[in-house]
């Protein structure tokens, strides 16, 4: 199935259908996840035309925009990579249908960032590459804070440790999970440590104070 | 005179050469043991491109004293939950067992303990198998996981390598007809030649079981240190660990003096009755005293003064050894004792020869696997060994059956009859190999205990 | 008097004289388990029942480290994760920070970058060959394979002052023209090469005992690659002719001919024949690079502050053990929001579970080796 | 005056470690005990030229089947079986034992002391000591006046390995199913 290899083809071949030009400014996106430090006045220095991310409308995306409507909240661009931000509750099935019938057979990462500024909290990110199209999508997956998203672990085997770093490190517990349990950190680890919210020192300051008896070890 | 003074002065009398032998045994076999260890480290370091041990001693010489003195000062642990009394008594039944069976190896046409004992050849065997006991019931004794897997696995392994090897010592022991350690050297002697010419099969078949006997690379299985860490040994320490070390490296002096005896003509030089080449009688002391002018031309590249000193005094020691071998020469009334010397000299130098074959396996070799190990045991070497038995006792058929020179008859009715034997050996090991590859389609080795 | 036998005796005979399932615990502290992998085995005899890998023991947080950092700052942190072959983390970091800051590095450093990234990776398929045959029992390969990767490390020390953890590129190029000789020192290693991988051959490629050891042993077919996402070398031995270097090229792979080698069986030997081939073909493309490389600046057009624009940007590379990908979000700052990597060892350890049951003990410690995991990686 | 003190020192090492081998709790003890024990009557086969025996009761015994069995000990944890087996009426069966066993040694000492030149006492050392080594005997007598017995007792070894072997693989076949 895989072993065709493909030609070599310019990095992320994910090329956008139409022809709009990446560097246009203008093309914010209603959805486009606004960064909580976005506001920062931008340094004196000219900057070069920045490329934000532009709306995508490609064969694929209409064929997940057909195939699921409204779950697809989204479909973007960013810096010639393509991802769709789907709706937590249809995220099994829109895997499926990627793995099955858009043959992105690799789950080639799982991860999560943390915006604790927004109202789903978290963006899960599922990175998936194609063999035999040799493109890659990604899928952003946005969930509150107590979601229980739906483990992928069934699809994609490999997401099982992906799925407990998930847990470990954001504290985002998947649903029909096998073991979910910490992985890399100790079993009785407080806190999420990749959450935004959490400080380095804070763990290092209470060991300290619970075992050495003073304020701080830094 | 006392009687009980009496008796004892009796008991000096008449056994006194071997009493002798019997502490030099005790007492030098430990520190050849340690220089083994460093011959090993030597030769390894050599074929891996390197330099091995070089900092205690010129080219390390004194590195097996450092290490034996690291080793007795260090702590004796013993853990908590295991079996105090097994646990003490099991190094030292395995390190006895090696040094007991030694009584019975003649190391010389005059260097032996037990000289009279007639079934000397199982003597060795059977006390040296003894050692094993100390491996599983240290393994038992430990109360480690690690420990009683090397513990299980050596007893499977014994169990199937001793039978290999008995069998195959039975092809030297039909030649000779004695079991007697001289008498099996002298029948050597008389019908003038070695035994592994006239039974290739079986000494290889020995080679391979006494490795696997001895626990070295590639059998080394019940003490792989990248499985079981360190087997068996696991939980020891400082001097028990030592004791297993001993027991195992004079364990490896044992199993080659048997081969030597049986197979290499033991004490007897390369021809021994050919009269033209008795010259060869010259060259242990050659020998010996070229090793001192080789450390006399290394002294003078010692970096340390020290070092050089050092080296000076390793010649002289080697000159002291040559000119003991030599003296007899000159001085009429010591001739006598020529042959246990050179006898000495030829015996040690093929127990040497056959023990660097064992560290040569062991550095090129990866290691089996503990089926493969069992599959190469009861399914090849052992169907083998019987084979070769058959095979030998056909060739002394009709040696005995005809008139011609006897010596020349045995040895081409041995040619043919190892070709045959050969021949069954491919056999075995195709038939062997179709036999795992069939049952590979599930790739997985049956139980491996049952071998 | 038979009936003054306990009758519970009696009836259970397995009881009486059952043996147990015995849980082995290897590691943290093992020999073979290449650090502090912790492996629980469940053995029925010798044969595997089930494993379970406890890892972490060598977490250091290098995500969230790279959280409070400059992007600069970041980049020698990578170095230390897989640390046998710090050079391609390295040369991801930099490409993805470069990606997101829409630059390119010049064609110099370009070619530099390919010549030290494929000495890296023989560099590390060496010291994978050196410790997966002393895991087997094999013990002189690993001292060969340490004489020639000492070549290397002393090229890399001559080329930027370290010798392990390198720290060879810049986001943007290079820091370091290459030294005086340099080609040469790479041509003559190259064409020494050649010659030494037929020493580790010669000892092992046709050794029965090597074959038996490696043949059948952890077979992993294509399908349960992809699907456990296992990737490098393993992916390639079972059969799928798939290498980022030729599939999506970074760098300046698309200038060199080589080829990518594949196995059939998906077994310990078929991952071995493909790493052996790989370091020749790593060797061959070495040769080419040195042949020309062009000339002009090394460094791109990357200001002293990076601050890329707000975005996110997913950069992957073919690592000596497999895809390394890294996944980073930008907020606009000189920091990045989020730097999430894909650890190829700590994706291919997943497969050690399927790979191991039902094989005997001294199998674990092969298949271990053959998935050449380093936890400096799995654990970051 | 060596070979008594030496007769003495193994007998009493065969008789105190029996003792022990049958007292102790522990399984593997009793192994290393039965092990002692053998070894000792070993040396007294060697004290009475029976070189072959010695080193036959060695090989066979000590080496053999003493490592089977302490093989079989470690693997199936008798430790745990044996706390299964235990009689209602122990006690009387031991007393039983015992007192039977009693009663046929005091007999032999008692009848034993009546025979002239001979007792519990020996003081005249049989004669085995000016033997010639005599293993090559010993396989003469094997193999011409014994040898019906000697075939027929291998056929009987082989039957059983032969079953054991059967027995092993049956076992492996309900295992699999």
């Amino acid at each position: 199935m895989a072993d065709e290899s493909k030609p070599p083809q310019s990095p992320d071949s994910q090329k956008p259908e139409s022809g709009t030009a990446p560097a246009s400014p203008a093309a914010k996106t209603p959805a486009t996840p606004a960064p909580p430090v976005a506001a920062k006045p931008a340094p004196p220095p000219p900057k070069p035309p920045a490329p934000v991310q532009i709306p995508l409308d490609n064969e694929l995306t209409r064929r997940y925009r057909e195939q699921f409507g409204a779950a697809i909240l989204d479909a973007l661009e960013d810096r010639k990579q393509a991802y769709l931000v789907i709706d937590a509750a249809q995220l099994k099935e829109i895997a499926l249908y990627s793995r099955d019938f858009e043959k992105f057979d690799l789950l080639e990462d799982f991860t999560a960032v943390d915006w604790p500024r927004r109202e789903k909290r978290f963006d899960l990110v599922a990175i998936l590459y194609s063999f035999p199209h040799n493109t890659r999508l990604r899928l952003k997956i946005p969930v509150a804070e107590n979601e229980r998203p739906v483990s992928l672990v069934e699809v994609w085997p490999t997401a099982d440790w992906l799925e407990r770093e998930i847990y470990d490190m954001f504290g985002v517990e998947f649903s029909g999970h096998p073991g979910l349990k910490r992985i890399l950190l100790p079993d009785g680890w407080q806190g999420h440590p990749l959450r935004k919210d959490y400080d380095i020192l804070l763990q290092d300051n209470a060991w300290v104070r619970e075992n050495l008896g003073i304020d701080s070890g830094q | 005179m006392n009687p009980t003074l009496h008796a004892v002065l009796d008991f000096l009398q008449t056994w006194w050469a071997e009493l002798t032998c019997g502490v030099v045994i005790v007492a030098v076999v430990p520190l050849v043991a340690g220089y083994l260890v460093l011959m090993e480290r030597k030769l390894m370091a050599d074929m891996q491109a390197r330099l091995g041990p070089m900092r205690v001693g010129p080219h390390g010489l004194l590195q097996p004293i450092a290490d034996a003195v690291k080793l007795l000062i260090k702590e004796d642990i013993i853990p908590g939950e295991s079996d105090k009394l097994i646990f003490w008594l099991a190094p030292v039944i395995s390190m006895t067992a090696a040094l007991t069976s030694m009584g019975a190896i003649a190391f010389g046409p005059s260097f032996q303990v037990a000289r009279d004992i007639n079934i000397g050849i199982l003597f060795v065997l059977g006390v040296s198998s003894l050692g094993f006991l100390g491996i599983i019931l240290g393994g038992w004794a430990s109360n480690s996981h690690y420990s009683i897997i090397g513990a299980l696995r050596s007893t499977a392994q014994l169990v199937s390598y001793e039978t290999a090897g008995g069998l195959a010592i039975i092809s030297g022991l039909l030649l000779s007809g004695t079991l007697s350690i001289s008498g099996i050297v002298t029948a050597q002697q008389t019908q003038r030649v070695w035994f592994i010419f006239l039974a290739p099969v079986g000494f290889f078949i020995y080679l391979v079981a006494s490795i696997a006997e001895t626990n070295r690379a590639p059998f080394d299985l019940p003490e792989a240190e990248s499985e079981l860490v360190a087997g068996y040994m696991t939980e020891y320490s400082g001097f028990r660990w030592a004791l297993y070390f001993l027991g195992e490296y004079a364990n490896m002096i044992v199993v080659g003096s048997v081969a030597t005896t049986l197979f290499l003509g033991g004490w007897l030089r390369p021809f021994p009755n050919v009269r033209w080449l008795n010259w060869l009688d010259v060259l242990p002391a050659l020998i010996i005293a070229l090793i001192g002018v080789y450390s006399v031309y290394r002294a003078g590249k010692q970096p340390v003064k020290i070092q050089t000193q050092f080296m000076w005094g390793v010649a002289l020691a080697c000159f002291a050894v040559a000119l003991i071998y030599a003296v007899p020469w000159f001085v009429g009334p010591l001739k006598f004792v020529i042959p246990g010397l050179n006898g000495a000299f030829w015996f040690l130098l093929k127990v040497a020869a056959y023990i660097y074959v064992f560290m040569w396996v062991r550095f090129t070799l990866p290691r089996y696997r503990f089926d493969q190990l069992m599959h190469l045991g009861w399914y090849i070497l052992i169907p083998l060994a019987i084979v070769n038995v058959f095979a030998v006792g056909v060739a002394m058929l009709i040696a005995a059956n005809t008139n011609w020179n006897h010596a020349v008859v045995l040895l081409l009715a041995t040619i043919v009859t190892t070709i045959a034997t050969l021949v069954c050996a491919v056999f075995l090991v195709s038939w062997h190999d179709r036999r795992t590859e069939s049952a590979s389609t599930a790739s997985l080795a049956r139980d491996s205990y049952a071998g | 008097m038979g009936n003054a036998l306990q009758d519970d005796a009696l009836q259970n005979n397995s009881t009486l004289l059952g043996t147990d399932e015995l849980v082995l615990n290897m590691g943290p502290q093992h020999p073979s388990t290449h650090g502090v992998l912790r492996v629980k085995l469940k053995l029925d005899g010798e044969r595997v029942r089930g494993t379970e890998c406890v890892i972490g023991y060598l977490h250091r947080g290098v995500e969230k480290i790279a959280e409070n950092r400059t992007y600069q700052q970041v980049a020698p942190y990578v170095d230390r994760m897989d640390y046998v072959a710090a050079v391609s983390n390295g040369l991801g970091y930099c490409e993805a920070v470069e990606k997101l800051l829409n630059v390119e590095a010049p064609p110099r450093a370009r070619v530099i970058r390919v010549i030290l990234t494929e000495l890296q990776r023989i560099a590390s398929h060496l010291v994978w060959l050196g410790t997966h045959a002393l895991d087997i029992g094999a013990l002189t390969p690993l001292f060969y394979c340490m004489r020639e990767r000492e070549e290397i490390l002393k090229i890399f020390e001559k080329y930027c002052g370290a010798r392990l953890t390198t720290h060879a590129f810049r986001i943007g190029g290079l820091q370091y023209e290459s030294y005086d000789g340099f080609e040469k020192d790479v041509e003559r290693f190259c064409l020494d090469f050649e010659r030494r991988i037929q020493e580790y051959v010669d000892l092992l490629t046709g050794n029965s005992i090597w074959i038996g050891r490696t043949r059948n042993v952890g077979v992993l077919n294509a399908a349960d690659c992809i699907a456990l996402g296992a990737s490098g070398p393993i992916l390639r031995a079972a059969g799928v002719k798939w290498d980022l270097r030729k599939a999506q090229p970074y760098a300046a792979y698309d200038q060199y001919k080589f080829e990518i080698p594949v196995g059939t069986n998906g077994d310990t030997y078929d991952r071995y024949m493909v790493r052996i081939e790989e370091m020749r073909q790593s060797r061959l493309i070495c040769l080419q690079a040195i042949e020309k490389i062009p000339e002009g600046a090394i460094m791109g057009k990357v200001g002293k502050v990076i601050k890329p624009p707000a975005g996110e940007v997913y950069h992957s590379i073919e690592a000596p053990k497999g895809i390394l990908g890294y996944y980073i979000v930008s907020d606009a700052s000189t920091q990045p929001y989020r730097v999430r990597i894909r650890p190829p060892s700590f994706i291919n350890l997943q497969a050690l579970d399927k790979m191991v049951r039902g094989h005997l003990v001294a199998d674990v410690v092969a298949i271990i080796g053959t998935l050449d995991i380093v936890l400096g990686e799995v654990d970051r | 005056m060596l070979d008594s003190v030496l007769f003495y020192f193994f007998a009493g090492v065969a008789v105190i470690s029996a003792a022990l081998m049958v007292t102790r709790r522990n399984a593997i003890h009793s192994a290393v005990f039965l092990i002692t024990t053998l070894l000792a009557t070993a040396g007294i086969f060697l004290q009475l030229r029976a070189e072959f025996l010695f080193i036959a009761q060695i090989i066979i015994y000590v080496g053999g089947i003493m490592v089977l069995f302490i093989f079989v000990i470690m693997l199936v944890r008798l430790d745990v079986a044996l706390h299964h087996i235990r009689f209602r009426m122990k006690n009387l069966v031991v007393t039983l034992v015992i007192a039977v066993l009693g009663a046929e040694a005091g007999a032999i000492i008692y009848y034993a002391r009546k025979l002239p030149g001979q007792g519990l006492f020996i003081e005249k050392m049989a004669p085995a000591q000016n033997l010639a080594p005599n293993s090559e005997k010993l396989a003469q007598s094997l193999f011409s006046n014994y040898l019906l017995p000697f075939e027929i007792a291998s056929v009987l070894l082989l039957v059983a390995m032969v079953g054991a072997v059967v027995m092993a693989k049956n076992k492996k076949g309900t295992e699999d199913s």
